[in-house]
């Protein structure tokens, strides 16, 4: 028995919660402890990422009860990846949260654990329902997350975040339930195999509901016109939050992108191509809306927030435009989106730290004690998330660009796409020139300087960038396996149910109140 | 019955909804509880409303209502009962720190926007 | 004969209940509402009583005994608070 | 040696009482669990418990139980007759009883009888001034009422308790 | 004559009847009372004689279906719980001075 | 199109990128690390790379004129056509020496022109990162790499041109550069994308091969335009000329390198690069003709009338490019002969001037021609090489300038296919050689001569020896190439031009001499025309009092940038403005809207089963819930009364729960219900207790409308359902709750074991928000409200404490029957912390802190563990996460004891919801204690 699909889940369950009973009292443990285990789970997606590539489904029954009835995990190529991508962007977090800010709260190590369970959790799983546990998982740790060092900032951030994502997940729960209750399982294979054999009569109810869900999921992707809640709470949560926050988006999409390739896809059945008419045209507002956010920010924070944003339509859209070659450039612009965009959110606190009361306002500030080195991560990170050659971000829009060359609005896409790395690139030059170029005459005052160990997560980070571009060749044929796996939902579905009739749903008896 | 369920769950989501759109932190508490009631309901009704058919397996007995629904339901009170706690504790923390129980962290300012 | 008996005491919990509710919408004041609250939740362990007879399953007498022990912690808290605007210090 | 492993030995039998009662088994393992839980469960709530006073005469509570059943009975009937017919001519009352009982539970147990049987219902135990404020529903002859309340239930538990 | 069963089923009936009629008046009583403390009265009668007879037809009921007793361990609770609501009730509506037909005492709550 | 150039050779060594390589990786490294040891090992360090790559080119020069163009390649991301593949052709190897040469020259100019406060290390890095990005320009053979180096010299230029931060104007102007240049550089990329798909390949040989597929493709205009669009910004054409003056703000070795030799050249080049694919047509050679002809004449003039010395230089800049552009344009052999001869000759003479003009900056502290003048006296040597370098742009014989801008001429004139524009070249032209003659002799006159200067406050004098030394070596370039071009340029010019013409050229002549010609004629109409223009602008007009309106280009843009940015964060504000109340509007709405869509299309339809009467009970239910629900709307400002009434529904939903078959649900409804209550009162304590009155009602229809709409799409949804025949795969649960469950009660062996993995994620999500519930409390400490009442019930503390006992009695009852009947871990767990915190409420919660012992979280955190535990304990039987065991040991007197594995996970849901339950209540409870203690529970 191969137990690798449920380690990047139970690992950090397990280590969560060995944090809490130690929690608060000896933080030198708890930040050892923190950091082990997520190496320790970063190996064991390492490992699964590894496996994935021989291009099998890896399908984990918990509990050993065969799908549809027990719960499985299903680690593919894309939530193996996605796993991979969540453990380096954590690994790189929690470095640099311990040089101090976990001590800005309790817990903190504990949280983030969860929070790391949650996600993985959200990408491996098979089934729905599950999907929306560990939605709540990853949400509830989020909450804390976003509140770790409080402050009113975060606290108005944090009632709207949460306002909003709870009441998505009662849209959630409507949704799931609602195509329970029409096709009669829960398991997303299985509902793919029942959804295709929809009667005609039911229909409208399994759209209603595929549509609800797609909704609840374009929340937490964050589109237009879902996504307000997003700057303000990724620009007010704490940087490593902020950073591992980059990741969160991409749970949205990755949801959106599992149920629509295949619940979804293909041309028959209830649910055949629900997503292509709306979301295409939300998706392109969403990236025109995240760059001309990006272009006013009045904090550095808020403009990589708005970028965040903007990378998620950029994903969308190459997803609604569909296409095996648009979504492997698509995978690829994911990758590089989330580190590039967890990169920025740790540079801008190094930006902010030797700013002093300005912090990462763009305006002017006392000059810094180390713009060069601060100049040099900057310049490397913004050209990056515009989209600047060579960057990865260029590299994913080449891919994309090409990708859906084919499609009937392609001239649509690729407008908004280009229009919005010009905007990006303004965007960004302004806020450099400001942050990095333009110094008031302040008085001297005590800065320290950015230390070795908090250089790290961000070098690491902007290399891993750099590793995108350089091999971008075997990246982008892994990507366009990836690719190739999701758009053959029948493989997976055949990996996961098998094509066993035995399994399908029967009547319960009915039998009236006497 | 099935009107009445499928009725009285309008009301109640429609009533969830309404208070879930005020401009104070605790309404929206409100609101959202009604809508979990609503939603946990709903969830239910998935596997369809039987009376007298409890899923406890027993002799004799061939007739059971969908379990499966109500485990679902089980889960989705225990989420939202922690939710739930989650944000009142965030209402009142809120509130302690801006003086402001407005879900906006602040009084509206200017001419009297709605307060609700 | 028991099942006229059941019904009747349906209606009469029913009404009960309705009762309390024009008690609880009308208040005038807090302590009302909470009185009506409490006799609510009385009524209730009477009608889930009445439905495990009705039933004849035993599955109802555990929320029975749950409302008895949860509703006057319920009543508690509201009285607590009502008295002293905290309900724990 | 029983002190030490039962320290409240009544609330142990009610307990293993309780469990039989719950689960309605009398097969070895319930009885078994039941001591179990008989023993264990008031050492776990040890901190929370106090001493209860001792129960001097047994029988002397056994005759306070049937006399308050038959009381709620009775009067329940009575009070029903109130709250049916017109309610304009009540008269409500806030009654001063004074209290004889000093120990907390059996001044506990006094109000609970009160409030339990109808018409009369305990608002305020004040323990300063060792008195019960009972609020009663109709009530004519306040003293005569007080004396009977405190004759019919206060000098019983006077009896089992002693304090 | 009525054999064992049918007696059985009668009082099952009878306390059914019982029960609810004092869980009605118990109701009425709570609309009917003019003020806050003569409502305080209502819910004795459901809790005591209400309950008290719902559970003691399940009881007879439960005669033919094995004998189960627990329904006396809710009684217990209500018996115990019921006063304790009832009189911080009453302290609150003291403190609060809420209209009451009776005269309200001088000092209201002050005790322990 | 008769004949192509030679088949190019190909192979794979390593010149060509490591040409690029040099300055990309060793330049920039080297070049701080350099500079640690004084500005002169920088300089050398820079230069020797320079020199070496200069080097590698020459080695690769003989073969390249020899007609054997260079291709090297390695695969980077096949899949999308993106390839290292270099080229040196001849027009990239004549780039290739300009870049490199003048290079050489700048690195030398700029070790003396840079004051000691400005970082040598940091000035010479990024002019090698931007000659690499030049380089590869040059060198790419494919269309992506080009658009990669493309912006690195757009991004390069931007760290240049802003290398004085601390100056507004040279921010301005770097961000200025950075949005025209890179926006230009996205279009291009756009049109190179477009026409790789037509291509089908990005290398250049590809693109080449293709070019009559893709004149005859539909979308070829769309990717001229887009190519063009690269190229008139980086090239600085009108319309999008503006940015460059501004740039001038950058020190001046960058303009001289990039504003006049190089950078600016990227966007000609790439129209030489691109002639033989797009080139050729009446689209192509229209639109490059006349922005070229305006940009050369427009800019000709605004140059006349710049007072300061760059600014002078920059149109005339700008001027010269519309020239080469204008030379481009046209589908003649010999005009990209001229257009590559005049690249060359611009480079010099104007990289000589701007560095000449860097001389007097640097010497005289300011470059504005209205206070400079009769430098002569102070500074002849700079003088001399200023003259000459300016003779030879304004066109006169013996300088380089000369030659190119003859054949220009002659050129102009042979536009006869192009209607209108063929007959208003001619004539543009001279004129622009009239305002081109005018600005030299202003600049030479008017700097050199022309009295005293005025106002300096220092005395000029002759700079460094070896800050001339790039002059010199420039000047002498233009004499030379000017009087022997034969012997000079003619053989790079020949493989150049042969490149950009795309076939080989027919046989031209360059000479001084070509008799009396109507080249000549309008040489001399240009000299004499432009003498007279300065004299009358200077003794009549009084050029120096002129204010000549700012060009309002710049302005413009400055404007239209920060309005943008103004107006994006304005509309941002307007859009995400903060309002909760509008997101959650927002949110409903599109749910409701998607929900809706999907009837819209298929219609809405009931199911056939034919619904149930409806029970005296279920009505009175029905009513009761109603009415609460609707209380709560109408009386949720009263809180208080609120809560009450929400818990009314819950109540309702947990009779309908117990009607229907879900004792499970009822009981957990239940105790959720009265638990949630008393945590609202406690949060409520804290909070305002009555919602503010009523205002206007400005959102109140359009909430109620939301709120009636999702209303009716849920009971509609429920409606449909349950009229609907069910089937689900419930039936195995049913079948194996007892054989493989061990519990016959469906639900919870769901709970615990079907999908258990569920549960686990449910106590965590309850754990993590207690533990958020006790991260918020830290630290928020409110006093007592004003007016509570204080002490304890006797009665309360008397009966809390004899219900503990059996509390927990019923607790274990119901965790240790939940498996076979309604109950479990959860709800006695609630039960259990329902009894302490009842505790709490008599007797306070310092007392009950003390009494409970064990702290919240990390109760909570033993209950996670423990179910993880009993989840990863099946790993050691090899058997998934989760995996139950049951059994039936027979015990001696007891019998069949039944035990499940479940049990143990369970037992950890019991204590997370204990641990969970209480650190909420208590946490919340806390915060007015009078007792301020920290302490967890
Ligand atoms: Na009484
Ligand atoms: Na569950």
């Amino acid at each position: 028995m191969n137990h690798l699909a449920v380690l990047p889940v139970a690992i950090p369950a397990l280590a969560g919660a060995l944090l809490l009973i130690c929690g608060g009292s000896r933080p030198l443990l708890e930040r050892v402890l923190g950091i082990a285990t997520t190496v320790l789970g970063a190996a064991a997606a390492a490992a699964l990422a590894a496996d994935s590539l021989s291009g099998a489904y890896r399908v984990y029954a918990l509990g050993d009860w065969m799908a549809p009835f027990g719960i499985v995990l299903v680690a593919d190529r894309l939530s193996a990846l996605l796993v991979l991508l969540t453990s380096v962007i954590a690994l790189a977090a929690l470095a640099y949260a311990a040089n101090g800010w976990d001590r800005r709260g309790r817990h903190f190590h504990a949280l983030f654990q969860f929070q790391l369970m949650g996600i993985n959790g959200a990408f491996l799983t098979g089934d729905l329902f599950n999907l929306f546990v560990f939605f709540e998982v990853l949400l509830i740790a989020s909450y804390c997350l976003l509140l770790h060092g409080l402050g009113q900032q975060r606290l108005k951030a944090a009632v709207h975040y949460v306002a909003v994502n709870l009441t998505g997940s009662g849209v959630f729960l409507i949704a799931v339930s609602l195509l329970y209750g029409v096709t009669g399982t829960l398991n997303m294979a299985h509902l793919a195999e029942r959804i295709a054999q929809t009667p005609e009569a039911d229909i409208a109810l399994v759209r209603a509901a595929c549509l609800m869900l797609l909704g609840v999921f374009a929340v937490k992707a964050a589109l237009f016109p879902l996504y307000f809640w997003l700057p303000a709470t990724y620009a007010s949560a704490s940087p490593p939050v902020a950073a591992l926050f980059a990741i969160m988006t991409k749970v949205g999409v990755y949801s959106i992108l599992r149920v629509s390739t295949l619940m979804f896809g293909g041309d028959s059945g209830a649910a055949a191509s629900l997503t292509s008419p709306w979301l295409l045209p939300l998706a392109l507002l969403t990236l025109a809306l995240g760059v001309i956010g990006a272009l006013g920010a009045k904090r550095l924070g808020e403009l990589v927030a708005h970028l965040t944003v903007a990378s998620v339509g950029t994903l969308l859209a190459t997803l609604a435009a569909g296409g095996s070659a648009g979504l492997a450039g698509a995978l690829y612009y994911l990758v590089h989106s989330t580190l590039i965009i967890a990169a920025l959110f740790l540079l801008s606190d190094l930006i902010a730290r030797q700013r002093g009361s300005a912090a990462d306002s763009l305006v002017a500030a006392g000059p810094p004690r180390q713009p060069v080195l601060l100049g040099i991560a900057f310049l490397l990170a913004a050209a990056t998330v515009a989209g600047a050659p060579p960057s990865a971000g260029f590299l994913g829009k080449v891919m994309i660009l090409q990708g859906i060359a084919d499609h009937p609005a392609a001239a649509w896409i690729w407008g908004t796409v280009l229009a919005s790395s010009l905007a990006a690139l303004v965007a960004c030059s302004r806020a450099g020139s400001v942050l990095l170029w333009k110094f008031t005459a302040e008085p001297a005052r005590e800065i320290t300087a950015v230390r070795g160990s908090e250089w790290l997560p961000l070098c690491s980070l902007m290399a891993a960038s750099l590793l995108l571009v350089g091999f971008a060749g075997p990246l982008h044929r892994h990507a366009e396996a990836t690719a190739a796996q999701l758009l053959a939902p029948s493989q997976y579905v055949q990996a996961v149910v098998g094509n066993s009739t035995e399994r399908a749903p029967q009547p319960l008896g009915r039998e009236l109140p006497r | 019955m099935e009107f009445l369920f499928a009725s009285a769950l309008g009301v109640v989501t429609a009533c969830g909804v309404y208070l879930l759109l005020r401009g104070r932190t605790f309404s929206v508490v409100l609101g959202l509880s009604l809508l979990s009631y609503a939603v946990n309901l709903f969830i239910f009704s998935m596997g369809r409303v039987t009376a007298g058919a409890p899923p406890v397996v027993a002799e004799g007995v061939a007739a059971y209502t969908d379990p499966l629904p109500q485990a679902l339901v089980l889960t989705a009170i225990v989420i939202g009962f922690g939710m739930t706690a989650f944000f009142l504790g965030l209402a009142v923390r809120a509130h302690g720190e801006s003086g402001s129980d407005h879900v906006d962290g602040s009084e509206p300012a200017g001419p009297p926007e709605d307060p609700r | 004969m028991l099942n006229l008996a059941i019904n009747i005491a349906f209606c009469a919990i029913g009404l009960a209940m309705l009762l309390c509710l024009v008690r609880l919408v009308r208040g005038p004041d807090a302590a009302d509402r909470i009185l009506a609250l409490d006799t609510l939740y009385i009524n209730a362990i009477a009608l889930l009583i009445v439905l495990g007879i009705r039933m004849a399953s035993a599955v109802y007498f555990e929320a029975a005994l749950l409302i008895a022990l949860m509703g006057f912690v319920a009543t508690v808290a509201l009285a607590r608070y009502l008295e002293r605007g905290n309900i724990m210090e | 040696m029983i002190r030490r492993w039962l320290p409240y030995p009544l609330l142990s039998a009610a307990l293993f009482a309780g469990w039989l009662m719950l689960t309605g088994d009398l097969s070895a393992g319930h009885l078994l669990l039941a001591a179990v839980l008989g023993a264990a469960i008031p050492r776990i709530s040890a901190p929370f418990l106090e001493h209860l006073p001792r129960v001097r005469s047994p029988s002397a509570a056994l005759r306070l139980l049937l006399r308050v059943t038959w009381d709620i009975v009775i009067a329940n009937v009575a009070v029903s007759r109130l709250v049916l017919g017109p309610t304009g001519r009540l008269a409500p009352v806030f009654l001063h009883v004074p209290l004889a009982l000093s120990n907390p539970q059996s001044t506990a147990l006094f109000a609970s009888i009160i409030t339990m049987t109808p018409g009369t219902v305990s608002a305020v135990i004040d323990t300063e001034n060792r008195e019960l404020l009972v609020h009663a529903l109709d009530c004519r002859d306040p003293d005569a009422l007080i004396a009977e309340i405190k004759e019919r239930y206060e000098k019983p538990l006077l009896e089992i308790f002693g304090c | 004559m009525m054999n064992t069963a049918t007696a059985l089923e009668w009082l099952v009936a009878l306390m059914l009847l019982v029960g609810s009629f004092f869980t009605l008046v118990g109701a009425i009583g709570l609309v009917r009372l003019p003020d806050f403390f003569m409502r305080l009265h209502a819910p004795t009668k459901a809790t005591t004689l209400g309950v008290g007879g719902m559970l003691l037809a399940s009881i007879a009921y439960s005669v033919n279906h094995g004998v189960s007793l627990h329904e006396l361990l809710i009684t217990l609770f209500l018996f115990v719980t019921a006063p304790v609501s009832a009189s911080l009730l009453a302290k609150a509506a003291l403190r609060l001075r809420l209209k009451s037909r009776a005269p309200l005492p001088e000092d209201p709550a002050s005790g322990h | 199109m008769d004949t192509a150039p030679q088949a190019p050779q190909k192979n794979n060594a390593m010149t060509l990128p490591i040409i690029i390589l040099l300055p990309l990786l060793a330049g920039t490294l080297l070049a701080p690390l350099a500079a640690r040891f004084g500005r002169n090992s920088a300089a050398w360090t820079v230069a020797a790379i320079t020199a070496a790559s200069l080097g590698l080119v020459l080695s690769e020069a003989s073969g390249v004129i020899a007609g054997q163009a260079l291709i090297t390649s390695w695969e980077w991301l096949p899949a999308i056509g993106l390839n290292l593949s270099f080229r040196l052709d001849g027009l990239g190897l004549m780039f290739a020496l300009l870049i490199l040469g003048i290079g050489l020259l700048i690195i030398l100019y700029a070790r003396y022109y840079l004051s000691p406060e400005d970082s040598v290390g940091k000035f010479y890095a990024l002019l090698m990162l931007f000659m690499a990005a030049m380089l590869g320009i040059v060198l790419s053979e494919n269309l992506l790499l080009l658009v990669i180096f493309w912006e690195l010299t757009s991004i390069s230029s931007f760290l240049l041109i802003g290398y004085w931060s601390h100056s507004a104007e040279a921010r301005r102007g770097a961000r200025m550069a950075l949005a025209v240049t890179g926006g230009g550089g996205l279009a291009m990329f756009a049109g190179f994308l477009l026409i790789g798909s037509i291509a089908g390949s990005f290398e250049l040989s590809a693109v080449l091969a293709a070019r009559d597929t893709i004149h005859d493709h539909p979308l070829y205009v769309l990717a001229l335009g887009l190519v063009l669009l690269g190229v008139f910004t980086k090239s600085a054409q009108f319309p999008f000329h503006f940015w460059l003056p501004e740039a001038m703000a950058a020190p001046t070795p960058v303009s001289a390198y990039l504003h006049s030799a190089t950078m600016v050249k990227a966007g000609v080049f790439l129209l030489a690069r691109m002639y033989p694919v797009l080139g050729g047509s009446i689209e192509f050679e229209v639109v490059v003709t006349s922005v070229g002809l305006i940009t050369m004449v427009f800019a000709a003039y605004t140059a006349v009338f710049k007072h300061d010395l760059k600014g002078l230089l920059a149109y005339s800049t700008i001027s010269h490019l519309g020239l080469i552009t204008f030379l481009l344009g046209l589908d003649s052999p010999l005009s990209a002969v001229a257009a590559v001869f005049h690249i060359i000759n611009h480079a010099t003479f104007k990289a000589s001037l701007f560095m000449a003009a860097g001389i007097i900056d640097h010497e005289c502290g300011t470059r504005d021609m209205r206070r400079l003048a009769g430098l002569w006296k102070y500074m002849p040597h700079t003088a001399t090489l200023a003259m000459v370098a300016a003779a030879a742009m304004a066109g006169v014989p013996l300088f380089n300038g000369f030659l190119s801008k003859e054949m220009f001429f002659a050129e102009a004139l042979e536009l006869h296919d192009l209607g209108l524009l063929g007959q208003i070249a001619p004539v543009a032209v001279t004129l622009g050689g009239v305002f081109s003659v005018a600005y030299s002799l202003r600049f030479i006159h008017d700097v050199f001569f022309n009295g005293e200067p005025r106002g300096l406050d220092r005395k000029p004098h002759e700079p460094p020896r070896y800050m001339k030394v790039p002059v010199e070596i420039l000047v002498v370039i233009c004499v030379a190439v000017g009087m022997l071009p034969g012997l000079t340029v003619a053989p790079l010019l020949a493989v150049a031009a042969r490149d950009v013409f795309g076939a080989e050229l027919p046989a031209y002549d360059i000479a001084i001499w070509h008799g009396l010609t109507m080249p000549l004629l309008m040489s001399v109409i240009a000299i004499v025309g432009g003498s007279v223009m300065y004299w009358l602008l200077q003794h009549q007009y009084r050029l120096h009092m002129s204010t000549p309106a700012r060009w309002t280009a710049p302005r413009l843009f400055h404007r239209g940038y920060d309005g943008a940015v103004r107006l994006a964060g304005q509309f941002t504000g307007l859009l995400i403005n903060g309002s909760l109340q509008r997101y959650l509007a927002l949110l409903v709405a599109t749910v409701a809207l998607l929900g809706l869509s999907a009837f819209l299309q298929h219609g809405y339809s009931a199911g056939d089963l034919a619904p149930t009467a409806p029970e005296p009970l279920a009505v009175v239910v029905w009513l009761v819930a109603l009415a609460a629900a609707f209380a709560t709307v109408a009386l949720h400002r009263r809180r208080f009364a609120a809560v009450v009434l929400v818990g009314v529904v819950g109540l309702a939903a947990c009779l309908t729960f117990a009607y229907f078959s879900a004792p499970d649900l009822a009981l957990t409804q239940l105790s959720v219900e009265v638990v949630t209550t008393a945590l609202m009162l406690v949060a409520l304590s804290l909070l305002p207790q009555e919602g503010p009155a009523k205002s206007l009602p400005t959102h109140q229809t359009r909430d109620a409308l939301l709120a009636i709409g999702a209303g009716a799409g849920v009971a509609g949804l429920t409606w449909a359902v349950l009229t609907r025949p069910h089937e689900s795969i419930s039936w195995y649960f049913l079948g194996e709750s007892i054989p493989g469950g061990g519990g016959s009660n469906v639900v919870n062996v769901i709970l615990v074991d079907f999908r258990g993995f569920d549960t686990f994620g449910e106590i965590i999500v309850l754990g993590i928000a207690a533990v958020g519930v006790l991260l918020l409390m830290d630290g928020l400490r409110l006093p007592p409200a004003a007016g509570a009442g204080r002490g304890n019930s006797l009665l309360l503390s008397v009966a809390a404490r004899a219900l503990l006992p059996f509390a927990l009695l019923v607790s274990v009852f119901i965790f240790l029957r939940g498996h076979n009947l309604p109950g479990g871990g959860f709800i006695a767990g609630l039960v259990t912390a329902v009894a302490l915190v009842i505790q709490c409420m008599a007797d306070g919660m310092d007392a009950t802190r003390r009494r409970i012992g064990i702290g919240g979280a990390g109760l909570i955190g033993a209950g996670i563990l423990i179910a993880g535990l009993t989840g990863a304990a099946s790993w050691l039987f090899g058997a998934p996460f989760l995996t139950s065991a049951h059994g039936y040991p027979e015990l001696p007197l007891i019998g069949k004891l039944p035990l499940a594995s479940a049990v143990a996970f369970d037992l950890g849901v019991y204590l997370t919801v204990v641990g969970a339950t209480l650190v909420i209540l208590t946490r919340i409870g806390g915060v007015r204690s009078t007792t301020a203690a920290g302490g967890q529970v």
